[in-house]
């Protein structure tokens, strides 16, 4: 759990060591798949986080765009929501 | 030549200045005896006078034959006053009388003209006379009882003025005791008192007739008399001492009692004319001042006293117009001042600057989603490289070509030979899959054997 | 009643001057009603004092002081003459 | 009350003087106002003045009438006695 | 109420001045409105005051055209009265 | 309320100042909206000022009016109004 | 809430800051992600404050106009609205 505490970049930086320590090839299978699904989980996390942060986003965006459409086209916009 | 010939008006004209510019013949006392006379009544008369060896001619105007106290006959010695000069028409010269005495009764005449002189000296003849009184109750007479004196003032009274009492005085007029008789009635008539007025008189007579009423005594008495005297000696012509010093001279009787008494008709008729006088007089103020008080109301400010308010009202009229539009003015500048300044500001509106901050706002907006879409879409692409570099560097990956991973009962991955023992379970995973598998013999290159 | 002692004269002269006065018309309305007034007052007593006079016979005195009628004797005495 | 001890003359010169001021015209118009009515009182006054001046007049011409009128009917009585 | 014992002509001259004042078109507007009421104030006091005037002229005309046709027709006015 | 004792002039100057202002043009949105809001709330009370004045004095020119034109043609006047 | 009491402008500073640093594009993932919230949130807030604002407006003039008009068109004015 001390990882989710870590920022995301700091993710990405471990899965870019992870990523560069299994290219090099010489790291003993096990330390391998230890890694790999290292890499995974950081990929997952992160994957989740810049959806998260994407929905969060679109979210945001959406309700801003609807308060910016709302003066303008308001009933038409409450009629789809 | 013909200049030394003189004509006969011019020479007549000379002589005359001759006689006319001497001082004898301006004033000449002269006697003679008359010739040639008629009498012409009421006229001049031209006679001569003539001694016994010359003759001048006379003449004597009317108005001084007028004043001659005797009746002038043919042969009659007289005495005359006179001046010479000569009548051109005739070329004869002659006396001009303006006085003219008989001769013969000169010394009567002398002494009457010395006792004139007296009296006059004396002022009985200036001393300021009396005035008779207008309307004489009582009238006393002083004349003959006889004579028609008495009875022309009695019928003149009685015609004009009967309620005036006439009283006589009966005296003698004639001869040597008639002067003290007068004079003792005159001062009867003055002791008795009473009286309004005095008449004394006589009828016309000779000079000598007269004589009396030429008397001092009768004078005096007459001059002492408090009564007023009317005096109506003879003729007109005949002028006495007496009618000298009387108050009034009258030529005859009646005129005497004329002046004595008014016309009673006339007095009533005067009271009367009087009466319409003192009417008209008063009616013609009343008249006066009724027509002034009637122009006074007549003037147009009493007539039409709204004149006094009307122009102001007029003026209030103005006043009020001029006021209101005044103030109509003010209020529309103030109008026109916030219609200006309402429509600046609709002008400045911050609309403009609202819509400015909008656009501005949507820029930023887009530009936040942009670059934060940006961001996300690098860390995903990112993110998507690690996960393909770490998707070829998967175990999984080799053994897809056959490679498998063997491990044993502990799950440790198995890397050598030496590690696997006879019969031991080994669970040996494949790409697709895994087997549990039992180690049956362990080789080892070397020959050697794993077996424990 | 000073006015009746005076003689018929100066009543007379009174009421000419009044009169006079009158007729200038530039007396005083008061003083002109005044003046009136005494004007006819004068002139009812004028008119009175001449209306109540009688004819009178022409009388003689002599020098004594005797009095006689006159008129009677006068004709006689014409007549004698 | 004093000015009905004016005299008829004196009344007539207010008058007068009051109208010559009101055509002037420039008098004050609570002045004039009261000048008017002073106007109309002496006015009055005065017409009452000569209508009384009047009366008495006719009342002394009719007395004087009368008695003139008896002066000639008294005469006839003289010549009838 | 101290306006109300002005002369009708300071009255006159105050509505004058406010007049001229105002037509001088700077006057601030609540001045200005003040100086409108009392203006119009003003004018019904003088324009009262005329109308007492002209009242009490013609009360006084009346009685005095009354009292003059009273000498003239003395019974019949009286009839009217 | 202080802004309602304030005069017209006073009120008109703040109106104008403000306009002044706005048209410079670098007032920030809210003072702005502050002083724009300020400005329309002048307005509408110096229209209201002067709309009353308006009527005030049209109302004392009706009262005055119609007791100066009562003489003439009062009822007319009255219609028209 | 110390942000609300910021001005317009202070806030439209703030965005402008946000924007630029994220299109520097070396922001870490969740400080941009927070400033993108806090982007949107200050949009929002903008915007809220622009529209009231509009609005406010909108209906300033319109009450501003309907009042000018009120006295040429009433009716009319209400009419429409």
């Amino acid at each position: 759990m001390a990882d989710s505490e870590l920022t995301f970049e700091a993710k990405m930086q471990q899965l870019e060591e992870i990523v560069r320590q299994l290219e090099q090839g010489n790291t003993p299978l096990e330390a391998a798949m230890d890694q790999f699904k290292k890499g995974i989980t950081l990929t997952n996390e992160l994957q989740k986080t810049l959806s998260q942060a994407e929905e969060t986003m679109t979210k945001m965006i959406d309700q801003n765009g609807n308060e910016t459409d709302f003066e303008t086209s308001n009933e038409s916009d409450n009629g789809n929501e | 030549m013909m200049n030394d010939y003189l004509s006969v008006t011019a020479l007549t004209q000379y002589l005359k200045r001759k006689f006319d510019y001497d001082p004898y013949l301006g004033k000449i006392y002269l006697t003679g005896e008359i010739s040639n006379f008629r009498l012409r009544p009421n006229a001049h008369q031209y006679f001569s006078l003539k001694d016994d060896h010359a003759k001048i001619n006379a003449i004597m105007f009317k108005s001084a034959f007028n004043k001659v106290k005797f009746r002038p006959e043919e042969g009659m010695k007289v005495l005359v006053m006179g001046h010479i000069s000569l009548y051109e028409p005739s070329g004869s010269y002659q006396i001009y009388v303006e006085r003219m005495e008989p001769d013969g009764v000169g010394q009567l005449y002398q002494a009457l003209e010395q006792l004139k002189q007296k009296l006059d000296q004396e002022g009985l003849f200036s001393a300021p006379k009396k005035e008779l009184p207008v309307f004489p109750k009582k009238i006393a007479v002083v004349t003959s009882p006889s004579g028609a004196v008495i009875r022309d003032i009695i019928t003149t009274v009685k015609r004009r003025f009967p309620i005036a009492q006439i009283v006589l005085f009966p005296a003698l007029v004639q001869g040597s005791q008639a002067a003290a008789d007068i004079a003792s009635r005159i001062n009867q008539v003055n002791e008795l008192g009473g009286f309004d007025t005095l008449i004394i008189g006589r009828g016309g007579g000779s000079i000598e007739d007269l004589w009396p009423f030429n008397e001092e005594v009768v004078a005096r008495a007459i001059f002492n008399s408090t009564i007023p005297v009317i005096s109506s000696v003879g003729h007109e012509t005949d002028t006495t001492i007496a009618d000298l010093v009387a108050d009034r001279r009258a030529a005859t009787p009646t005129a005497a009692a004329e002046l004595a008494v008014p016309r009673l008709d006339q007095v009533k008729a005067t009271l009367s004319t009087d009466a319409v006088r003192l009417v008209n007089g008063i009616s013609s103020i009343l008249k006066q001042q009724q027509l002034k008080l009637t122009r006074l109301l007549e003037s147009p400010v009493m007539r039409n006293p709204q004149r006094i308010y009307e122009n102001y009202s007029q003026q209030i009229d103005l006043l009020v117009q001029r006021l209101t539009s005044a103030t109509r003015q003010t209020i529309q500048n103030k109008q026109q001042r916030l219609v200006s300044a309402n429509t600046n500001l609709k002008l400045t509106t911050p609309v403009n600057q609202i819509k400015a901050a909008q656009q501005r706002l949507k820029i930023l907006a887009l530009q936040l989603q942009q670059n934060t879409r940006n961001d996300l879409s690098e860390q995903q692409q990112h993110l998507q490289l690690l996960v393909e570099s770490l998707d070829h560097l998967s175990p999984l990956k080799i053994m897809s070509r056959g490679f498998t991973v063997t491990t044993n009962d502990q799950g440790k991955i198995i890397n050598s030979v030496s590690e696997v023992t006879n019969e031991e379970k080994l669970t040996i995973k494949f790409n697709d899959g895994q087997v549990i598998a039992k180690a049956i013999e362990v080789q080892q290159p070397d020959g050697g054997n794993n077996g424990r």
